[in-house]
């Protein structure tokens, strides 16, 4: 057993992928010399030499783009979007080659590419620096899309996503670098198609995943105090979505909440209410509640962007509610 | 190389690539009239000479990127007329299943990547496949097709930077049909000598005359030879014209009938033919039969079509993930 | 009355803006010369100048920051984006600028911008031409989003969105430019805080909007003759949404089906299945059903297109459904 | 213009506006280690003598575009030092209420429209500012500063394009500090020469020496004049060197010292300060004056700062519509 953090954690597995299988490259912003924006890929460039580990100048199209072509063209390219924020400039490539080749194409085309960025608001860096989109990327068809909230899972998905033969988008949120835990010594790939119970409850279920993961387990303890027992779901894959798992979980519990880093509106927490919705309304004692950041431009300053976004004390509040009403 | 380097095969073979774009097309047109083919439909006509001349550069192992107006780039590339046109009708025998129409035309086997509808969308592409190239050491080259309007996109820019500074094994393809769709190129670009811009990447370019089926040959395997032999990216400014309107519901109303007029005068399939002609390469007769084998191609491809079968609608979800879920 | 439709009127909405408003430009590709794409804006350039009808380069990114950077400098710029296929190219610009400058600046700055574009599928035009974004773009705070169903909507809403302080994007469906309808002379302003009940009924709430209102007037027809009495709510603003009229109708009719022609997951329709959980569970005899577009990038074959889009059918089929289980 | 034509004054108010940059920075720096000022904090020190200089070309009237790296835009353009550093700690009293930071400092009154964190994600919203000028018929000026980083952007290709199309009045500020975070400029363009790049849009260009702030002060003037006489956008490209790493978590590890020691030489503060001592301008009497009404500002600064006030969180979704729902 190492023990290890979330930052440490992805480095390992990118470079466990980069040695292991040689048509991968990591290409993106400073991935290199700089040593990754948040030192994710610190001595990856003197491991593995230039070709391996390339810096791109800031044209986020073009070198996403580059990434479908070279996934196309036989590589298994890991780009590094510095965080979601600029992936705005890359967003025609990904949605209109990423995911729409191998079915516009009848199949002949697979675009095994990974995109990895930083998401997630909290560390004040304001409106243009804040942004959670991984849920809104969910909506766009022929792309993964995942969210590594654990230690674990920041170190094992990258293989099993280079593996994948689809677009996959791995979103690491920037709150969890410091994130530490004991894992095995080896590089243990992560299953992706399925949402993980990270707690078992019988009251309420707690669907999240990434940055939110751990405030919904901290609010889970703080019910534990008053006897609500909460289950705590981590959907690890936006897209597809887990159903069965959350359908299963809230037939149990009949009682939902929902917590995403997204604003509220259009989230993903919206689809997943829906789809509760849809399969297990009769199954429902209360609506389903949503924790979602509060739709507005991320602030800087800290007590307001603290408000804005999803916390311990709100998640509590909206499970006390979803339990209260009906117990 | 110099032109009169070239076998009169070659020459002739330069006019039947020109011709069967032609009849293609032609038909085509007539064909989105008679609404077997839907959607937008983009003519290349008067534009052949580029795809004819520009693809005998490249080898089987090369890749080819190209646009919406991509039929004669696909048909010069090898991809069968009968895949082509039963995509166009949208058949399940299409080249793409009847999944990317017009558009859209993809054949791996060619390694034509398509047929990208977002203007200038196909650079980045171009751009990894050729670096996917480099980094396995392959001596193979990518060719991207685009057109001036391309020029005022910031991919554009992205990408001839990232070719010319990983120095990649890519030939930028740029036919200057004076026009993106009823904007003139003086009117969307402060500075339209395109060379000049790719010069300013310090990318070697030059500027060709497109209506010349020779010439383009000639600039393209130098150019293409240059790429091959690892000198990094080459840009070629291709000036030509597309007779047509931009597509099937432009009314066309920003020329002046007497430029079209002007430029059809320099019509690149009389103007090919003039020279075989003239060098005594080519009579009537030939013509004639190289007419006949076109229809022919031409006859079959749309009976394949008219013969195809519609993809059933329970396969619609197929092929959005490599597992249909 | 005079006859017309929808393009003639959202012709006479961008005349009338212009020639009432000098603070008003219009500014997109081929909106002089061609005429506009969809020839909207056909006799503009001639009526008002190139400095008013303002032709632009393939630059979207460029063209609509420059849309925002004029409003911020006092006019009142209407961007076309050509399709909302193409927009992509200019998210960053969209999202960042346009959605935050306002609320960045600590209200100093206002962005009253308009940004047009065709939206919507249904003409064969394939997976990089077909895309139906509006609800993802609702998504997005400190925007507001627009879409005109009917003829005195796509006439009437330019203007009230022009003389909005906010920046506003209106979705004009593709399928709908040959719509019809008799309209008084004038160019009246119209009401874009309210949904609309464009037919009352106490069965079933069709909610809906743009290109899919007059599938889901069709699908009310069909419905009728069953005596099922749907009552069809057209949005007309997906952001912000007016959740009253459609609480308030529910509430009514104890169902909904609602209709959007984006992709399922994470579509509008998720957000309003997701508020009625939230705000009428308690009034639901049935969950709430949506119908959108399947999951895949849109395919050029026509019986796939169809297939992949809604239709009066499957809405009809979804609300007998809904009505079926519990009447 | 020429250098000699300056009076003395304007001399040393160079001086002057660069000291207030630096020391306000310095001050920055230390109080970011304090966790006073938080998020992202980019400092300009080494570059003061671009703001300084090419601020005194503008009028009120201008306006000013940004990028993350404004402190010192924003104190040359006339943006008050406490309301900066009120920002900068996120209280109500900052010029965005706190809800901007270091990073988005905005002040409408002087027409200085921030403090941009997209790299050359201001290039576009300059280039509207002057179109809405040039519209009106007015003769002001928008001077947009961004990085070498930003001239790889698609923006930056787009936005060139643009102002020389339309002949904006747009004067283009390009600090080529010679790094984009860790990545040097020549890992990073195909051609470094960026007044290539800007005459191949036909927009003149002139590369000028970002230490010097009299030198910027004059090429700064020139070119405003071009542009407010309604010449078209001109592009300068100002050399320097940042002499602090990208931002407060960078470990500059891509950097050589010797290299950065090389440039620390030329440090625009003791080279503009050596002339105008060997001018006669100034003795040490007199820096110690200007220097301590610079420490006077700063110390008033920081203590407006700390003496502000939190925004209630009530006030979160305030702004976000001119409406408040
Ligand atoms: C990003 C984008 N914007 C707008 C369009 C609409 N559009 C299709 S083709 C075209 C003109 C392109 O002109 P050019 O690149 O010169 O190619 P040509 O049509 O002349 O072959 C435009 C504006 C598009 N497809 N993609
Ligand atoms: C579109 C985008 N991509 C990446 C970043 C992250 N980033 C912030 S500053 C910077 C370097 C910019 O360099 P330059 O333009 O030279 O400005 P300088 O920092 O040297 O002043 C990068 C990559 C960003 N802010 N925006
Ligand atoms: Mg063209
Ligand atoms: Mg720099």
């Amino acid at each position: 057993m190492t023990k290890l953090n979330y930052r440490e954690a992805l480095r390992d597995g990118l470079r466990d992928a980069l040695v292991r299988e040689p048509r991968a490259f990591l290409m993106g912003l400073d991935v290199g010399r700089y040593g990754g924006t948040y030192a994710v890929s610190r001595g990856l460039l003197e491991e593995l030499g230039p070709e391996r580990v390339r810096d791109t100048p800031l044209s986020e199209s073009a070198f996403v783009g580059a990434g479908i072509g070279a996934a196309i063209g036989g590589l298994l390219p890991i780009v590094e979007i510095m965080t979601v924020n600029f992936s705005l400039l890359a967003l025609d490539q990904i949605m209109n080659n990423a995911a729409t080749l191998r079915h516009m194409t009848g199949g002949q085309l697979a675009v095994p590419l990974v995109i990895r960025m930083t998401t997630g608001a909290g560390r004040q860096l304001a409106a243009q620096h804040s942004h959670s989109l991984e849920g809104w990327y969910a909506h766009i068809p022929g792309l993964r899309i995942l969210a590594p909230a654990t230690v674990e899972d920041a170190r094992g998905m990258l293989w099993t996503a280079l593996m994948d033969p689809d677009p996959v988008l791995i979103f690491e949120h920037a709150a969890l670098f410091g994130l530490e835990a004991e894992l095995e010594g080896a590089v243990t790939p992560v299953d992706i198609d399925h949402a993980k119970i990270r707690r078992a409850g019988k009251h309420v279920s707690l669907v999240t995943y990434g940055g939110t993961l751990h405030k919904t387990l901290a609010a889970a303890e703080t019910l534990a105090k008053d006897g609500i027992d909460a289950e705590v779901i981590d959907l690890r894959s936006l897209r597809p979505l887990d159903t069965e798992t959350i359908i299963a979980s809230v037939k149990k519990t009949r009682r939902a909440v929902i917590i995403d880093e997204g604003w509220r509106s259009g989230s993903l927490s919206a689809e997943i209410s829906a789809r509760v919705m849809e399969q297990a309304f009769y199954d429902l004692d209360a609506p389903v509640e949503r924790v979602c950041t509060a739709e507005v431009p991320i602030p800087y300053a800290k007590q307001l962007e603290e408000a804005a976004l999803p916390q311990p004390e709100t998640i509590v509040q909206a499970a006390r509610k979803t339990v209260g009403t009906h117990v | 190389m110099k032109t009169e380097e070239h076998s009169p095969e070659m020459k002739i073979d330069l006019l039947r690539q020109m011709l069967r774009i032609r009849r293609f097309e032609e038909k085509a047109a007539e064909l989105y009239s008679a609404a077997k083919i839907r959607g937008f439909l983009h003519l290349y006509i008067g534009q052949e000479a580029i795809a004819a001349g520009a693809m005998r550069a490249l080898t089987a192992e090369d890749a080819v990127v190209s646009t919406y107006r991509e039929h004669g780039h696909a048909l010069a590339r090898g991809v069968a007329a009968a895949a082509i046109m039963a995509e166009m009708y949208g058949k399940a025998e299409g080249c793409c299943h009847g999944r990317g129409g017009s558009m859209h035309l993809f054949d791996v086997s060619k390694r034509f990547y398509g047929g990208n509808a977002i203007v200038a969308g196909g650079l980045p592409l171009a751009l990894g496949l050729a670096l996917a190239d480099k980094l396995a050491g392959r001596a193979r080259v990518t060719a991207c097709f685009f057109g001036d309007g391309a020029v005022a996109e910031g991919e554009f820019h992205e990408t001839m930077n990232l070719a010319v500074l990983w120095k990649l094994p890519l030939l930028l393809l740029c036919e200057n049909n004076l026009y993106a769709m009823g904007t003139a190129i003086a009117r969307a670009l402060s500075e339209t000598d395109l060379c000049k811009k790719a010069e300013s990447y310090r990318m070697p370019a030059e500027r060709i005359d497109g209506m010349d089926a020779l010439a383009v040959a000639v600039a393209s395997a130098d150019a293409t030879a240059a790429v091959r032999a690892g000198e990094g990216p080459r840009f070629l400014e291709l000036t030509t014209y597309r007779f047509r309107p931009h597509s099937m519901f432009d009314p066309d109303l920003y020329r002046d009938k007497a430029e079209i007029a002007e430029w059809k005068k320099r019509d690149p399939l009389p103007r090919h033919i003039g020279r075989l002609k003239e060098e005594g390469l080519l009579d009537a007769a030939k013509i004639d039969a190289i007419e006949r084998a076109v229809a022919d191609e031409l006859a079959q491809a749309v009976a394949f079509a008219d013969a195809g079968t519609l993809e059933p609608v329970e396969s619609l979800t197929r092929d959005v993930y490599a597992r249909t879920p």
